[in-house]
């Protein structure tokens, strides 16, 4: 082993840190919160499970932070990482090799300690095909990964547990975003002896580290969550109990807002109450606006004539009208111009992207020999707004000969056509729309731009594969060291830079998020908006109306 | 009648089957991989195959449908693809609901369509027959969720009478139960109207009517056990149309029952939970038929079950 | 007066004790119009009557006369709001019924007028038991407690004759017999006594053996009660056989009325006289050549029945396997001669029109059928075809065997396009050559079957049955359905076309006296089997089988001076032609009792 | 004959005039009806005349039809009917949207009613194991729940235009075959058709000149009052977002888009839930007053 390098942990927003945890941690408390109290939060669909290993939605992402820890976490309100069930971590210098310390005395809510085990256990089972987790591929740096996915062996040889409370990760490959990976949910702790208790139906009764434990779950109704009085991190969760209420249309949950009968309506605000909202300033005064590591987008087939054809792709990131899809959506997005949102590392400022010029649109199709337009398909999800905006999209698009029809089908009909070589010309991407799993700007290439993502079954639907690019990835993803991270950021805006020079995306816009709570919600406005906790960092956040 | 309801119980299996085959071939043919919802994006081919294969999804269709009829026989319908729980689990926890709402529901159309139908039969011909006819017209003609919306807003929203959805009190059960009643109650007046007006044409009524009995009587003990008949053969028809109803108004009302669960499942093509929602409907149409018919010889002696 | 009435203790039954004579019940004047699309026609006009005391007042007349709304009005059960009492004054004691509302008509009826209908199966609510139906009148015009009301019921069961009327209490208006039912209208229209009871074609839906027992049972009740009744019937053999008084209606006008014996013996209007003249009559059926006493079986008999067996099948049980069967026809055999009419008798349900449609094709069975040498079963489906042709059929009811949505020549040409025979043109004028000589005009083709009167319907079937040119006619009741003057044309019709084409009929029927008078040979049927058969004077003259004799002793005699004496109940019901499989039921063996009579030993 | 008995007089006149005769003068008499026919004829002329009778193209999204917000217009002079959430004039939406319901009411109709006719004659006639088969799977069908089954169907297939009236036939020709059946079956046994075996008469004669012509008037019903259902379903699918494909307007999917709505902007879904209504209500009524008048089972029970 070479010297390993070490460092504090810094206040840099973009930095990656490493780190020897503190009573910083600690400190982070709000001293203007409250304890006790009790808040409901709802959604319109089901909460499908509480495993770490399975869920996958935007309701049980954050669920499941608040029930399990990491061994990284973000700051709360921010994207800085942060160690949290480990206490300290080192990085071998080649990047390699990634040593964590625990933290002592933590505790799954069943009263046993967390330890090393637990965690090899962890990643040894999301890997495991039998779990079928949707996070599997995440891990594929860890030594032994492929032979784990193959299902060759039952464990990861690279995962060594040192002692109770130190484990080491060792990669094929030099991972800058190996520390993301272990703060997404699929590496959250979980107990064996629980799991193999429940066996599938652990999603249903999840045991876990974090700041809430389970109380009750009544399918399709409710889910209450109540304060884990043996959490690690002293002073935290602020809340005694949250009420999830299942199966509450948007609109609906808005009104019972209004009412007083919710806190949180986890769907957001529903945009036919938006303008209301935002007119009444009593109520626009709890709604917290904040960035999302989101990005929508259309797709365009590059192996399917005419999209074969780059001034044809061109032509279309010119014809659409970015403002007027923003304006249908009551401005709560922000016109794109490139893959990475704004609020991602490696966003570039100085990037134009292509401007909404019919003109030149019509030119470029008349120069790639399509003068009078062609015919084409553009699907999209079938839940509002999505067809609307396919609607707006289509009409940008026949304004410059572009005939496009629409495929408004379920979301699984349009995974389905989009994974198929032959299966969609162009794929509005809303409400299958990427939502970062974590702040990196790898996170937005590899699946969805890189050759990986080209595959059938794959979620490259632009089928865009860039062995170049692809190189330059792998090279940017090495640095490891955070003291170049401001350098990694420049190589990944390259990239996206080339990426849109071949124009396989029109990204279109990056939504906003817009929370709203009840007037008696308290804590920082970030915690709101937080980019990982979606919609509010239950830990950290409290009501005012108690003692 | 034991012979009978064996030859029903054998008859109402082989539907069930029929059933099922039909909707797992339709299932099949999606063009939605299932496999594709579960691996999730950052998924490898190679996961994809390991996942298809562990669910038995790269078996041929035949070899599919043997295995989901074996474990249906053992009782089992399978785990959710996305949810992992049991299907049955989560068809039971959802099924209280939609069965109040169906329970509900159907007080609402009985009250309001055999009433309606009775008096308009009573005043055939008058301004108040032909307004309650057009009026159960309106309700046949009716979109659910129009109505579901309608109601939503002015009984929720603007009086503020009802809550705007949700589930756990009576009060939350009069509106969705409105919404899905209004259709039945406009079938069932129409045909209460016509039953009974046939009924009272009956020879029987004139002789009821010469022996001196009095109105009453003759309209509640003599005409309308004859008319109630087709109204009850109905009620088992009805069950096909609630459990369609049931997609839309749940919906309306985030109402948390097995339509809900059913349309999620559809989104996401999770095919056990599709398979085991749309056994459980045509078990319930199947039941409400037979129910139908071993009720009918306790109001009518004449029909005998053989 | 003739000896039969006076042998009929009339005034004697006032056992009420008020003076004979004094009337119950007047109306003067009374008309009742009925609107209609085309505005309002009056189906009573000015009509007058008195009903005495204890007396029986017979309203005769044929469809439409009126004599049904009589009753209607009577009970103010007119149909709303079609109908209405336009003029006249019905005066019960001292009460006008037609200035009462409808809560004083309800204490009326059924207290002091009674009504009972034709047809005793639809008349009782098929989901209350007798009890509940028989009790609830009782409550609702007396304050007696239910289990008096019960009492009551059941002594008035026990009036009716019904045994073990306890337990009938529990039974509901389907377990019991056509028969049965009657008695338990009769019952509940009695049970509280009535002044005054109408009876509205009370046994016109009823077998003719069930028919003399109910008008029997109908006269003691009156002798020990000492109603009064009207009695509505076409059946100028039930106005002979029950009458005191008699009053003919015709187009809604009273034309004639009388006491029955200077009604029968002395009819002064000409429709009376007719009426009389066409009402069909046992022992008139002279006119007819006998074919001889023997009955020649050979090969050029139109048709050979032998053995004939109809059955269906039944399902039930756990698989719905076949577990029971309708044994409907059961071995028949029998021969029809050309010219000859063969006449197929018995009461419903024994198997005569089952045996008809066997010989027309239209169900399934087993035996041989032999038409005009050819037997059916054996021949290939065009052959069929062509055989069928010599065989046609003309059913009961002439309205429901004509295809209402063509036009009757279509319907009479239909046959020859079929067969291919004849070009069009040749069609049209086959087909008015037909329409002549059924006595319709050539210009009438055009039109619908519903624009025409039942008897012309009938003529439009027997039209159609000849266009073929068959050697055998199947008529299936065809002129039950029919008025009696119009029964009497339509048979004179039968006999002359016999008469000029030679055709041989099968003639099924129920009514004895229209068989006695156009049958050659009769043969009778029971439970799906004969059990008589011989020539028509065999049979009439010398009835050897007892359901023979029961069958013609049971037909009312359209003579008041021939009143029949008491007729023998009979003690059980027809047993079920429905038998477990596995189990046929006996079979009879014919034996000759001289010159070809065959009668079945029991 | 000179006879004074009741002749065998024609009761020509007496009678109700042939069935078929005057179907339209009857229909013009009843109030109801008038109401019906009259809404279904507005709704053919607003879908026939569409692009004269309104200036706008029923896909323009215009840039004037959303506020600066993105909210849609309320009712006014430009836009009568105010505007969607995608800035179009919901007015044009609403009439040519009326062409998709009319051509799945139709179509759609029209296939269920063929196929249900087709299996309920054959089965009604026929009876034996064809008839059984028929039969069982129509019971089979019923036990389907009909909105279930079209949402798998609509899931199968790419939905378009066609494909949705495909989907509504599928799903709707069950009721119209049950009733065939029952009719046919009924008819098979009544007298005039035994009397036609006698004559010798085929099936294909029997079937065809004997029976369809009597199923007529409830071929007719229940294909008026179809078309209600069949509007109602169509309404629904697109109502969950798998109906007909956007743009293409219809009743449906113009609230499936805009049902979010329904408080800040109820025009939105009270204008074509009103119009699904009216014209459902329209065909009902046609089809009950038809009953009325064609179907002689029913006859005289208004």
């Amino acid at each position: 082993m070479k010297k390993f390098l070490t460092s504090t942990v810094a206040a840099s927003a973009l930095a990656l840190m490493l780190g020897m945890a503190s009573a910083r941690a600690e400190d982070a408390v709000d001293p203007n919160a409250k304890q006790g109290g009790a808040i409901t939060v709802t959604y319109k669909d089901d909460v499908a499970t509480l495993d770490p290993a399975i869920g996958y939605d935007w309701q049980n992402w954050s669920m499941i932070k608040s029930l399990f820890d990491g061994l990284m976490d973000y700051e709360p309100g921010t994207t800085n990482l942060k160690p949290d069930l480990a206490e300290s971590y080192e990085i071998a210098p080649d990047g390699k090799t990634f040593t964590f310390k625990l933290r002592h005395g933590v505790k799954f809510h069943n009263g046993r300690e967390m330890t090393a085990d637990d965690v090899k256990y962890t990643i040894d089972r999301v890997t495991n095909p039998k779990t079928q987790s949707p996070g599997a591929g995440f891990f594929g740096s860890i030594k032994g990964y492929d032979d784990v996915a193959a299902g060759k062996t039952e464990g990861l040889s690279g995962i060594t547990v040192v002692d109770p409370y130190t484990v080491k990760f060792e990669l094929t490959r030099p991972d800058a975003t190996f520390l993301h990976v272990m703060a997404i949910n699929f590496s959250h702790v979980v107990p064996k002896e629980e799991v193999e208790k429940y066996g599938a139906d652990f999603g249903k009764h999840p045991v876990g580290t974090g700041a809430f434990k389970l109380a009750e779950w009544t399918l399709g109704q409710r889910i209450v969550f109540e304060r884990n009085p043996d959490y690690w991190h002293k002073g935290l969760p602020h809340l005694d109990k949250i009420t999830f209420e299942i199966g509450q249309e948007p609109i609906v949950a808005l009104l019972r807002l209004q009412k007083g009968e919710i806190d949180i309506p986890g769907d957001g605000i529903p945009p036919a109450k938006f303008q209301e909202v935002m007119a009444d300033p009593e109520q626009k005064a709890r709604v917290v606006v904040g960035g999302q590591l989101h990005t929508g987008y259309v797709t365009m087939n590059t192996t399917m004539a005419p999209f074969d054809n780059v001034k044809v792709r061109q032509a279309v990131n010119m014809a659409i009208n970015k403002d007027r899809i923003v304006q249908l959506i009551n401005n709560r997005a922000v016109p794109a111009n490139q893959p990475l949102p704004p609020s991602m590392p490696g966003y570039d400022k100085a990037f134009k992207g292509y401007p909404h010029d019919v003109a030149k649109a019509k030119a470029l199709l008349a120069e790639a020999g399509h003068p009078d337009g062609f015919e084409t398909q553009l699907f999209a999800m079938n839940t509002d707004p999505n067809p609307r905006i396919a609607q707006a999209i289509q009409q940008d698009l026949a304004a410059v000969g572009i005939k496009a029809s629409i495929q408004s089908l379920a979301q699984a009909n349009v995974i389905a056509a989009g994974g198929d070589k032959a299966g969609a010309p162009m794929i509005w991407s809303g409400g299958m729309a990427w939502i970062a799993d974590f702040p990196d700007p790898s996170n937005f290439y590899g699946p969805i731009l890189g050759c990986a993502g080209a595959v059938p079954g794959g979620w490259n639907w632009s089928w865009y594969c860039n062995k170049d690019l692809d190189a330059k990835a792998a090279e940017a993803d090495s640095v490891v060291d955070p003291a170049k991270a401001g350098e990694r950021d420049k190589m990944w805006s390259a990239i996206y830079d080339k990426i849109m020079a071949d124009a396989p995306w029109a990204p279109v816009f990056n939504e906003q998020r817009f929370t709203m709570k009840s007037a008696r919600m308290g804590g920082a406005d970030n915690l709101y908006v937080d980019p990982v906790h979606i919609p509010i960092n239950y830990d950290n956040v409290y009501v005012n109306d108690v003692q | 009648m034991i012979p009978y309801l064996g030859r029903r119980v054998m008859q109402s299996l082989l539907i069930l089957l029929g059933v099922s085959l039909i909707t797992f071939a339709l299932l099949y043919l999606l063009p939605a991989d299932p496999v594709r919802q579960i691996a999730g994006r950052s998924a490898t081919p190679q996961t994809v195959e390991n996942i298809r294969r562990q669910l038995g999804l790269d078996q041929p269709f035949v070899v599919q449908y043997w295995h989901y009829l074996m474990s249906l026989l053992s009782g089992d319908l399978g785990r959710s693809y996305i949810q992992r729980s049991e299907v049955t689990e989560l068809i039971v926890s959802r099924l209280p609901a939609s069965l109040l709402l169906m329970v509900g529901a159907i007080l609402c159309e009985l009250l309001i369509g055999l009433t309606m139908g009775l008096i308009a039969a009573v005043k055939r011909g008058t301004t108040t027959d032909q307004t309650l006819m057009v009026a159960s017209f309106v309700g046949v003609s009716a979109p659910q969720f129009v109505v579901g919306l309608l109601l939503l807003y002015v009984f929720a929203v603007r009086l503020g009478w009802f809550p705007i959805g949700g589930y756990g009190t009576w009060r939350h059960l009069v509106l969705p139960s409105l919404t899905m009643g209004i259709l039945g109650a406009g079938w069932y007046a129409r045909m209460m109207r016509s039953s009974m007006i046939d009924v009272l044409r009956q020879d029987y009524v004139r002789t009821a009517r010469a022996k001196g009995l009095a109105r009453g009587a003759i309209l509640f003990r003599h005409a309308l056990p004859n008319a109630i008949l087709p109204v009850v053969a109905m009620i088992g028809i009805d069950i096909g149309i609630f459990m369609g109803g049931i997609v839309v108004v749940e919906s309306v009302f985030g109402w948390p029952g097995i339509g809900q669960l059913a349309w999620q499942a559809i989104q996401r093509v999770d095919i056990p939970i599709i398979m085991g929602v749309t056994l459980v409907s045509a078990f319930a149409i199947v039941l409400g038929n037979l129910l139908a018919d071993i009720v009918a010889p306790f109001i009518d002696p004449r029909i005998k079950l053989r | 007066m003739s000896a039969g009435v006076t042998s009929r203790p009339t005034g004697a039954a006032t056992s009420v004790g008020s003076p004979a004579g004094r009337s119950v019940l007047e109306i003067a004047g009374l008309c009742v119009s009925v609107r209609g699309e085309d505005g309002e026609r009056e189906v009573v006009s000015d009509l007058s009557l008195t009903l005495k005391r204890g007396e029986t007042l017979c309203i005769a007349g044929e469809s439409g006369s009126g004599k049904s709304m009589t009753a209607l009005a009577i009970m103010q059960l007119l149909p709303q709001p079609a109908a209405r009492i336009s003029s006249g004054m019905i005066q019960l004691g001292e009460i006008d019924l037609a200035t009462l509302n409808e809560r004083q008509m309800q204490r009326i009826r059924g207290d002091r007028i009674a009504m009972i209908f034709q047809e005793p199966m639809t008349s009782l609510n098929p989901v209350l038991s007798i009890g509940r139906q028989l009790t609830e009148s009782i409550e609702a015009h007396t304050d007696l407690s239910s289990a008096e009301a019960r009492r009551r019921a059941i002594e008035a069961l026990k009036a009716v004759r019904i045994s073990e009327a306890d337990s009938r209490l529990k039974q509901f208006p389907h377990e019991l017999s056509g028969g049965m039912r009657q008695r338990v209208m009769i019952a509940m229209a009695l049970a509280l006594k009535p002044d005054v009871l109408i009876a509205d074609e009370p046994t016109t839906a009823l077998d003719v053996t069930v028919q003399g027992e109910v008008l029997e049972l109908l006269r003691d009740l009156q002798r020990e009660h000492g109603t009064s009744i009207i009695l509505i019937t076409h059946d100028m053999g039930v106005v002979a056989e029950m009458a005191d008084r008699v009053i003919v209606m015709r187009h809604g006008r009273m034309v004639e009325e009388g006491k029955v014996a200077d009604i029968f013996a002395r009819p002064r209007a000409d429709y009376t006289r007719e009426l009389l003249a066409a009402v069909p009559r046992i022992g008139t059926g002279a006119g007819r050549q006998d074919l001889g006493q023997t009955i020649p079986k050979t090969l050029n008999q139109v048709a050979l029945v032998d053995d004939l067996h109809v059955g269906f099948d039944l399902r039930g049980g756990f698989f719905g396997q076949v577990n029971r069967r309708v044994h409907a026809v059961e071995g028949v055999s029998f021969s029809i001669a050309p010219h000859e009419t063969l006449a197929l008798v018995g009461e419903s349900g024994c198997g005569k029109s089952t045996t008809a449609k066997a010989l027309a094709g239209l169900v399934p069975y087993q035996g041989d059928i032999v038409i005009g040498g050819r037997n059916l079963s054996g021949l290939g489906r065009d052959e069929r075809k062509a055989v069928r042709r010599d065989v046609q059929m003309i059913f009961q009811d002439p309205y429901a065997s004509l295809d209402p949505r063509m036009r009757v020549g279509d319907l009479v040409a239909e046959p020859l396009l079929i067969h291919g025979i004849a070009s069009k043109q040749e069609r049209r004028e086959r087909v008015a050559t037909l329409f002549e000589r059924v006595g319709l005009s050539a210009d009438q083709m055009d039109l619908y079957p519903h624009e025409f009167s039942g008897g012309q319907r009938q003529r439009i079937c027997i039209a159609r049955a000849l266009a073929l040119r068959p050697k055998l006619i199947i008529a299936d009741e065809s002129v039950s359905a029919l008025d009696v003057s119009v029964q009497a044309r339509v048979l004179d019709l039968l006999k002359e076309l016999q008469r000029e084409f030679g055709i041989a009929y099968l003639f099924i029927s129920h009514d004895m006296a229209v068989v006695e008078n156009i049958s050659d040979r009769v043969a009778v049927m029971y439970l799906g089997q004969i059990v008589e058969m011989g020539t028509r004077d065999q049979v009439f003259s010398n009835p050897r089988h007892p359901y023979t004799k029961r069958l013609i002793e049971a037909v009312p005699v359209p003579d008041p001076a021939k009143r029949r004496p008491r007729f023998a109940r009979l003690d059980q019901e027809i047993p079920s032609p429905t038998r477990k499989i596995g189990e046929p039921p006996p079979k009879l063996t014919l034996k000759d009792v001289g010159n070809g009579h065959l009668v079945a030993a029991s | 004959m000179t006879s004074p008995i009741a002749p065998d007089l024609s009761a020509t006149g007496r009678l109700p005039a042939r069935p078929r005769a005057g179907v339209w003068r009857q229909l013009l008499k009843r109030r109801l009806a008038v109401l019906g026919l009259v809404i279904v004829a507005i709704v053919l002329a607003g879908a026939i005349l569409a692009p004269w009778l309104t200036g706008y193209d029923p896909n323009e999204q215009m840039f004037d039809g959303l506020t600066l917000e993105g909210a849609p217009l309320p009712p006014d002079a430009k836009f009568w009917l105010g505007t969607d959430l995608l800035g179009r004039d919901l007015l044009t939406r609403i009439l040519y949207g009326a062409r998709t319901s009319l051509i799945i009411g139709i179509v759609a109709n029209g296939v269920a009613l063929l196929i249900g006719t087709l299996v309920g004659v054959t089965a009604g006639y026929f009876r034996g194991w064809i008839g059984s088969v028929l039969m069982r799977f129509t019971d089979l069908m019923m036990a389907f729940p009909a909105l279930l089954l079209a949402i798998c169907l609509a899931a199968v297939f790419e939905p378009s235009l066609w494909i949705v009236a495909m989907v509504i036939a599928l799903v709707n020709w069950v009721q119209t075959a049950r009733v065939i059946y029952t009719e046919t079956s009924s008819l098979s046994e009544r007298e005039f058709i035994d009397a036609e075996r006698t004559i010798g008469a085929g099936a294909p004669r029997i079937l065809f000149r004997h029976i369809l012509p009597h199923l007529l008037p409830t071929i007719i019903v229940w294909g008026t009052l179809g078309i209600s259902t069949t509007v109602l379903l169509e309404a629904t699918l697109s109502y969950l977002g798998i109906g007909v494909q956007p743009p293409t307007a219809s009743w449906g999917n113009i609230i499936f888009e805009n049902q979010t709505y329904f408080q800040a902007a109820p025009w939105l879904v009270f204008f074509p839930g009103a119009a699904i209504l009216a014209l459902a209500l329209a065909f009902n009524l046609i089809g009950d007053a038809l009953r009325d008048i064609l179907d002689p089972t029913q006859r005289g029970r208004a």
